[in-house]
């Protein structure tokens, strides 16, 4: 097992630097000067601007750039990030927190809805209540999220009045203790849902599509004529046979839930990595975009270090080389 | 030992029918089938592929492959206790406890993800035994004659071959001492050499345990090595019943001669070979009269195409021809020829 | 008398992955080990073993889909690798092939007739009427009328329906040898003994060479005139049908022998 | 059951045909059939829906919204059904000869497409747009450019499995070549989740560029339905139309790809064939 | 203690930089106008009042001005004020990096002498008119000498974490939700601040902060960060006080690109200033919070509006007028596609854009609308001048000669937001000379009054509409927006109830 991930690390290297590589020159190769959005909306003097330039290396031609660029991410160094004036890694880390929070809570709320919801849908599979989920997956799965964020805040901020309608925590302080995290939470609420909502019905859909599957095989006949229960039957058996595609959804869609954010975050104004992108892109702020992309990239790539190797120790077949 | 004739059975199916389908488009796949196993006794069940074997094994633990099978009529006596009248929590002590099933493909009846010991303990720990499970489970491999058991218990299906994992399906049938198994082609997968060890193997415990057998399967070699009683079935009904012996030596009905004649023996050339004409119909699409009479080289128009034949009891057995009584079905074949 | 297939001390490994190890370490298995067999015109040679024991894979490495390890395969005399052009497409043609899955071997999107013209289009290069009409004959043949049948998928003809058609596409090159991959394994009972007298008639008729693979004993007996025994990717027997029934003489075989059901009850196992 | 009867079985599925067939023709239709210019508007800005001459009402500019929906297909279309062409066009190319080939060139191009599945799609999609400007071709080409990759590693399973299949030996021993196994033996049977991916590629292309033009990045020489969503950010609470119809023209059209890809899985899936 | 009350304003995002002196960002602007000072503050008329500094004089050739500082000012960590920052900050900061001011300290040849600790001499090399009004903190803030003097001011950590003399001392940042400032106990105007605290929340979707305004989350709305559509649910909400129409002036504009051919021909710029609805687009694209284009300079400043030359007589709204004009011009209906690129981020430009769209494809005259992003935008017009026409927007700062001057001067760089139509005539050029060196206003309006008579009839940019702005504030705060700038002296701020 330690030999097959250290195997699929080294394999994954090579593909992080193409990122890295294709990323930054996507970006270099783009018209325009970040410099000029950085001095704002007067004319600067061109000395002003090349002293700039030159400060944060942008007068070195491209190739040059990117070796440095590459030498310093080597030595975990994501750069200086000129719109904010910080080292790039501070800036995420200050955001990490909130990310990993949001997009923790979707995976983990979608994760276990859907696979429930899945579940309860193959077993009534063709009777109303089976229809009903589908119908209602289909819809949540068609609905833009970022329409679907707005009408959220309407309903339920604007409208209802529930819950709030953006932020990360009340805007004068939390209150201590549990009380805060309670408070907490409800900021939490929606942009969480938003975020999980497409992922959601889709793992409902192939948790019902691979227990169907999988609830009509011989071993699950055999099980039964054993005398086990139902739960038993479901549990024990069927869902862990459906469990591969499951984990696979799952494992696959992490980078698209992250990259979600982005929309989820700047639409419900949680101060997470998305909306930095989302700002860095807008500001041209190239270090913090290359790194962003770097690490959803990683991201993606180690979830699916995760599942692979998850699916391995779920499955006994597959061989452990 | 021979088996205890005398004894009440203790599996009788009666007039058992069995259904693929709702309303109007519901196929009857096994109708009217009547049989009885005793205790120590291996019944077979034999026929060609698609005949409804299967789909009477299934019936009787009411647990089929498909949700559309159902039992439609009919009784399913286990030592006179009626499962069809049974609520879905007490057949479920039925199964695994009181009747083993085996089936045909042990690859495809063991769950891939779950070591075999667990698998073998789990009709222990259906039925509420939680102690001494290990023992008990080691215990079973250990009859099943399979070497270093506690290690093939921490197994997973994939890592032993198919005759070890057709021992672990036996293993986990026989948990909780049954008294009744019901095999259906337990050995229909396996190679040659393979099969003769299990079926060894299910003789000498149908005579140490006093276990009643319905063995399902359509080679009459095995049959005649194993069984002591013989049902054949085709298109869904059982027409000829009767003891091993003189089925081989005088079968009545000419489905039965004919299954017999086509088994290759040590003898047989292929330009010699015999086999049975045409195919067994869809399940529903069953011709009027007697539903053999589209193969038959006996039947007569005018009565095997009209008139259903009835299981008639003769010659220590029962069969379901119109002409079973008569000369020419003893020889129904060769005048064919 | 000089064969027309056969195979000289032919291995063939295959890469297993090792447990352990740090990166990927290949261990390679044999699958067939230094098996040499000829097949002459006209004859019937059946192979039988054990699962597992190499015997399709010998039958590939024959038919030109496995290339062997070591060792050749020559037809008419000459290395499979060192035919070229117009010789490569007449062993095409001359060695042809049924397989055991009735319904994996035809596409199951093509009508029968269309799957039984494939060979004759491109292992013969017929026009596409010629092909079509010299297809229907050959189901005529096969016993399957080709005005019913013409038109039909796989999935709506019987096992062995369908294993005609597959003989019929075999028989389609016109072939001098045929490779059968344990071709009636799958049967019931009753129509195993249609399909092998359909072989045997063709042989006979045609002078068909036949590879006879299969692990049934009573198959092997109705069809072959010499047997070689596979065990472990090794032949371990080779003798005629006759002989090899009458005395065995490896272990293996004998315990082959042994375990076939004999049809007669009154020697039931103890 | 035949095929057609199969996929027609469910309402769900005739719903989203007919959607389907109904958006095709307005798109075709669009300009014949729109009561107004799309892109002009006048002094009646912000008519609620059903007032005088505007069946679904205005927008902040006087234009008519039903119009302006009804020019919105052409764009969402357009760019869902170009996109999974060339993406399907791709991801077969890549996936047959990955899958056919074997050997060194398949961990060769799985690895290139492992690449472009490491991209989070929407950021890229949005950094190109964002970065190069927007059109339509350029957004078709970028959404494709994301989404081969799936298509590429399906079509490649599928023909690695099928490659070996017996039918197709079969054929390779009746003569065929290389061209011919894959044309007519291998890819028609790896036809189903080719054609259930591209449907949902269609769907998944239509919210890429309604997110992009939501983020103000669509071409604004043209009606889209996410540039529509776009204008009516700043007046969702004053005029819940401007937003309403749009949102809900891309959620059916999504929600009938969907359900179409859904039901082309069953149907093609002779397994789910009784369920 | 002394202050109370936490006031919540809200932003949009997190600003780049604290440091006034090198960024015109308005978030910036916002939250460092509260920490730091300049050495005066522009009240509601334009007049300059003492802020660091408590008086000054001005030589009458215009070219000197004497500043007296206050005493007794202390930086927030505990060291004096001298004369020295102040040099300091105008020669080494804002003279150099400040992006607005640092053009105009180069042109003038801006010198400081700090003849004492209490006294700043500022010399120019020639007279300008609108000096004072640029020694605000949003254009000459004074930041303390003793954090910046070192290598390199704009990587220095003090620009995460300001120290100045302001009513408001930095609290703390957490990145992506807020910024909090705190009471300055030290502050040099004894008792003020009033408030405790400041918290600037980041708001990043607009359609949000109306909504936290109206709930009371938040206790300040700038117009900059205001939705237009959301504007009369403010006005009509009690709880609220607005404050309306004082501001600086800014126009929105459209830039013809003169060496294009088709515009270089004056009949086709013409031509669409009859051909665009300007009332259409206040009332649709700022939702009534605009006054259509007056001229060249808008109608902000009072004091220098030539009427007989506005547009209102010369060119009202007359689609046919335009068509005529086309035709002279040579150029025939539906053979022309017009470039428009204009900078995507910015909402308003996009509906501008789509109702120029339909005015002149009413005219026969096609537009092909090219939103960018930013600094593309800017290469593209500013750099290339690969354009027909461009939206854009122009903002006064206080002074025509401050903010309006770079859209007619001749320009040959490639700045970002000069004049990038390529329009160059001497006269204008002498003639915004003496707009902005004069001393006398009455002067100054003369040559105004003459700019726009030449400029609206050259018409090398159009001008749109002037912007009006809705600041707004909860009715919790007392003694809000005293200057001109809404960002400015919040040290008088106090919170009730
Ligand atoms: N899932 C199913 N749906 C519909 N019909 C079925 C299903 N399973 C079996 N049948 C039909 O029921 C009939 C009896 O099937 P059954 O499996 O009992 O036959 P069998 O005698 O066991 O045959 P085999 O030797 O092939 O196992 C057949 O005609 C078959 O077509
Ligand atoms: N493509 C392959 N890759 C790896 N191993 C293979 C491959 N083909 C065959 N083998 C291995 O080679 C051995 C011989 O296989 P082969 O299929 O020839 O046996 P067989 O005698 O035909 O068995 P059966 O009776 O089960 O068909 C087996 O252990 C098999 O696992
Ligand atoms: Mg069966
Ligand atoms: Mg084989």
């Amino acid at each position: 097992m330690a030999a097959f991930i250290l195997r699929r690390v080294l394999h994954a290297l090579p593909l992080l630097l193409a990122v890295v590589v294709l990323n930054f020159l996507l970006i270099a190769f783009t018209p325009g000067d970040p410099i000029t959005l950085l001095v704002g909306d007067f004319p600067a003097p061109p000395e002003y601007l090349a002293q700039m330039r030159s400060e944060y290396g942008l007068d070195q031609p491209v190739w040059v750039q990117l070796g440095h660029y590459l030498w310093k991410v080597l030595h975990g160094d994501f750069g200086y990030s000129f719109a904010a004036q910080q080292p790039v890694s501070s800036l995420i880390l200050d955001r990490l927190g909130a990310t990993l929070e949001l997009t923790l809570t979707a995976l983990l709320f979608a994760s276990v809805v859907g696979i429930a919801l899945g579940v309860i849908a193959a077993m009534r599979a063709g009777k109303p209540l089976d229809g009903g989920i589908q119908a209602l997956g289909s819809i949540g799965y068609s609905v833009p999220d970022f329409w679907l964020g707005q009408l959220l805040i309407l309903a339920f901020a604007i409208g209802l009045g529930w819950l709030p309608s953006q932020g990360y925590n009340p805007i004068r302080g939390a209150a201590p203790g549990w009380e805060g995290f309670v408070q907490h939470l409800h900021y939490l609420v929606l942009p969480a849902f938003a975020l999980s909502l497409r992922y959601l019905t889709l793992i409902t859909r192939i948790t019902r599509a691979a227990m169907l599957e999988v609830l009509h095989a011989d071993y699950i006949l055999a099980s039964r004529a054993r005398g086990a229960g139902e739960w038993t039957v479901i549990v024990g058996h069927a869902l862990r046979n459906a469990g591969a595609p499951v984990l696979t959804v799952i494992g696959y869609n992490v980078g698209f839930v992250l990259a979600g954010s982005a929309l989820v975050e700047t639409v419900f104004g949680w101060p997470g990595i998305g909306r930095l992108l989302y700002e860095s892109i807008s500001k041209r702020d190239y270090p913090v975009m290359l790194a962003i992309l770097l690490m959803v990239s990683a991201t993606v790539v180690v979830a699916n270090l995760l599942t692979d190797v998850l699916h391995r120790w779920l499955d006994p077949r597959v061989e452990r080389a | 030992m021979s088996p205890d004739t005398s004894s009440a059975p203790l599996l009788e199916l009666r007039q058992l029918s069995v259904d693929i389908g709702q309303g109007a488009s519901a196929v009857r796949v096994v109708r009217d089938v009547s049989l009885t196993v005793r205790r120590g006794e291996a019944v077979a069940l034999v026929g060609e592929s698609g005949s409804g074997k299967s789909m009477t094994a299934f019936a009787v633990m009411r647990l089929f492959p498909t949700p559309q099978a159902r039992v439609a009529g009919g009784q399913v006596l286990l030592a006179g206790e009626d499962l069809t009248a049974l609520d879905a929590a007490a057949l479920r002590q039925v199964r695994g406890a009181r009747v083993g099933m085996v089936f045909q493909d042990p690859t495809s009846y063991l769950d891939p993800l779950v070591q075999v010991g667990k698998q073998i303990a789990e009709p222990l720990r259906a039925h509420g035994r939680t102690e001494g499970l290990q023992a008990r489970v080691v215990e079973l491999l250990d009859l099943m004659e399979l070497p270093r058991a506690a290690q093939v218990a921490r197994q997973y299906p994939h890592e032993l071959s198919g005759g070890m994992r057709q021992r672990v399906l036996i293993a986990a049938a026989l948990a909780l001492q049954p008294a009744l198994l019901i095999a259906d082609e337990p050995t229909t997968a396996l190679d040659v050499t393979v099969q003769s060890g299990i079926l060894k193997l299910l003789v000498r415990l149908r005579r140490e345990l006093q276990l009643g057998i319905l063995l399902i399967t359509h080679d009459l070699g095995v049959v005649a090595e194993t069984c002591q009683q013989v049902n054949v079935m085709y298109a869904g009904e059982i027409v000829e019943r009767r003891p091993v012996v003189p089925l081989f030596e005088q079968p009545l009905h000419p489905y039965t001669q004919g299954l017999l004649g086509s088994m290759l023996s040590p003898a047989s050339r292929a330009h010699a070979l015999f086999s049975i004409p045409g195919g067994v119909p869809a399940a529903g699409r069953w011709p009027t009269g007697c539903r053999f009479h589209p193969r038959c080289p006996i039947a007569q128009p005018g009565v095997c195409d009209v008139v259903e034949p009835q299981l008639v009891q003769r010659l220590g057995g029962e069969d379901r021809c119109h002409f079973g009584g008569e000369p020419v079905a003893l020889h129904a074949w060769e005048k064919q020829e | 008398m000089s064969a027309l297939l056969e195979a000289i001390d032919v291995s063939r490994l295959f890469p297993v992955r090792g447990s352990g190890g740090f990166l990927r370490k290949r261990t390679m298995q044999a699958a067939v080990q230094g098996v040499s067999v000829q097949v002459n015109p006209g004859e019937v040679l059946a192979v039988v073993g054990e699962s597992g024991s190499g015997k399709t894979t010998l039958g590939r490495m024959l038919l030109g889909l496995t290339p062997p390890s070591t060792g050749e395969v020559r037809y008419e005399g000459r290395d499979l690798r060192s035919l070229q052009g117009e010789d490569w497409k007449r062993y095409r043609r001359e060695v042809q092939v049924v397989f055991q899955d009735t319904g994996g071997s035809l596409n199951p999107r093509h009508a029968i007739a269309d799957s039984v013209a494939v060979p004759m289009r491109y292992n013969r290069g017929l026009s596409a009427a010629s092909a079509a009409a010299e297809a229907d004959a050959l189901l005529d043949q096969v016993g399957l009328p080709a005005a019913q049948f013409r038109h039909r998928l796989p999935h709506e003809l019987s096992g062995g329906q369908r294993q005609r058609v597959g003989i019929a596409r075999a028989l389609a090159s016109q072939p001098r040898v045929i490779v059968a991959d344990e071709p009636v394994s799958a049967l019931d009972v009753s129509i195993r003994a249609q399909v092998l007298r359909l072989l045997a008639g063709l042989q006979r008729e045609r002078g068909l060479a036949l590879l006879f693979i299969t692990h049934d004993l009573g198959v092997v007996r109705a069809l072959a005139d010499r047997v070689i025994v596979m065990t472990g990717g090794r032949v371990v027997e080779a003798a005629s049908a006759d002989a090899l029934f009458a005395d065995p003489q490896h272990e293996y075989t004998r315990q082959l022998l042994a375990a076939t059901p004999v049809p007669d009850p009154r020697r039931q196992l103890a | 059951m035949s095929f057609t009867r199969r996929l027609l079985g469910r309402w769900s599925t005739r719903f989203a045909l007919g959607f389907l067939v109904l958006l095709v023709l307005c798109a075709l239709l669009a300009p014949w059939i729109s009561p107004h210019d799309p892109l002009v508007g006048g002094q009646d800005a912000l008519q609620p829906p059903l007032s005088a001459g505007y069946l679904l009402g205005t927008d902040n500019l006087g234009r008519d919204i039903l119009s302006r929906t009804l020019d919105g297909s052409r764009v969402s279309l357009l760019v869902g059904l170009a996109s999974a062409f060339v993406a399907v066009c791709l991801g077969v190319l890549v996936g047959a000869l990955a899958g056919y080939c074997g050997g060194w060139v398949d961990p060769l191009l799985m690895r290139v497409a492992e690449f472009f599945q490491t991209l989070p799609r929407f950021v890229v999609a949005l950094i190109v747009v964002a970065l190069f400007g927007a059109s339509v071709p350029k957004m078709i080409l970028v959404i494709a450019l994301l989404a081969w990759p799936q298509l590429a590693r399906v079509v490649r399973a599928s023909v690695a499995t099928l490659r070996n299949a017996q039918f197709v030996e079969a054929a390779r021993v009746a003569g065929m070549g290389h061209v011919g196994l894959l044309a007519k033996q291998i890819l028609p049977n790896a036809a189903a989740p080719i054609i259930v991916l591209t449907s949902l590629d269609v769907a998944m292309a239509i919210l890429m560029e309604a997110s992009l033009s939501f983020f103000g990045l669509g071409d604004p020489n043209r009606v889209s339905w996410g540039a529509m969503l776009n204008d009516a950010q700043q007046y969702l609470r004053d005029a819940w139309w401007m937003s309403a119809f749009p949102g809900l023209a891309i959620a059916l059209t999504v929600l009938s790809f969907n359900m179409l890809g859904d039901a082309l899985n069953d149907a093609l899936n002779p397994k789910r064939r009784e369920r | 203690a002394g202050g109370k009350g936490t006031a919540v304003l809200a932003i949009d995002a997190d600003p780049p930089t604290l440091n006034l002196g090198t960024t015109s960002d308005f978030a910036a602007g916002d939250i460092s106008a509260k920490i730091l000072e300049g050495l005066v503050w522009l009240d509601k008329d334009y007049n300059p009042k003492p802020a660091l500094a408590t008086a000054w004089t001005v030589s009458p050739d215009g070219k000197t001005y004497r500043f007296t500082l206050r005493r007794g000012v202390k930086w927030h960590d505990g060291r004096e004020f001298t004369s020295a920052d102040v040099r300091y900050s105008l020669m080494e900061i804002v003279g150099k990096l400040h992006p607005r001011a640092a053009p105009v300290f180069k042109n003038l040849g801006v010198e400081v002498d700090a003849p004492d600790a209490g006294t700043v001499v500022v010399r120019l090399q020639k007279p300008y008119a609108p000096f004072l009004a640029q020694m605000t903190v949003f254009d000459a803030p004074i930041l303390p000498r003793h954090i910046y003097e070192g290598p390199a001011v704009v990587t220095n950590p003090a620009n995460q974490r300001p120290v100045g003399t302001g009513p408001f001392k930095f609290g703390e940042w957490k990145r992506g939700t807020s910024i909090t400032l705190v009471r300055n106990e030290q502050y040099w105007d004894a008792g003020k601040p009033y408030l405790e605290a400041i918290i600037f929340q980041i708001i990043p979707q607009a359609a949000n902060r109306v909504p936290a305004l109206q709930a009371g989350e938040v206790d300040e709305l700038l117009d900059f960060y205001t939705p237009k559509p959301e504007v009369p649910r403010i006005l009509a909400d009690k709880k609220l006080y607005a404050r309306r129409g004082v501001n600086i002036p800014a126009v929105y504009f459209m830039m013809f690109n003169v060496r294009s051919p088709l515009f270089a021909n004056k009949d086709a710029r013409h031509a669409l200033a009859f051909a665009i609805d300007r009332p259409r687009l206040v009332k649709q694209v700022m939702n009534g919070l605009a006054r259509p284009g007056y001229g060249a300079f808008g109608d902000g400043f009072k004091w220098l509006l030539n009427e007989e030359a506005s547009y209102a007589k010369k060119y009202p709204f007359d689609p046919a007028k335009a068509k005529a004009l086309l035709a002279k011009a040579g150029v025939k209906p539906d053979t022309v596609t017009l470039r428009m690129p204009f900078d995507a981020a910015r909402a308003q430009m996009r509906g501008q854009a789509q109702i120029i769209q339909e005015n002149l494809r009413a005219i026969g005259l096609e537009v092909s609308l090219q939103p960018l992003e930013r600094s593309v935008y800017y290469d593209r017009v500013f750099a290339k001048h690969d354009f027909d026409v461009t939206l854009g927007s122009y903002f006064s700062a206080g002074d025509p000669a401050i903010g309006y001057t770079r859209l007619y001067s001749t320009y040959t760089g490639t700045s970002p937001n000069t004049n990038a139509s390529g329009y160059a005539n001497p006269k204008v050029d002498e003639l915004l000379s003496q707009g902005a060196t004069l001393s006398d206003r009455a002067a100054r309006a003369k040559a105004y009054r003459e700019l726009q008579a030449i400029l609206n009839e050259d018409l090398p940019t159009l001008v749109l509409f002037d912007e009006e702005t809705v600041d707004t504030a909860s009715l919790k705060l007392q003694n809000v927006f005293p200057a001109l700038d809404a960002r400015d002296q919040w040290a008088g701020v106090k919170m009730v109830g």
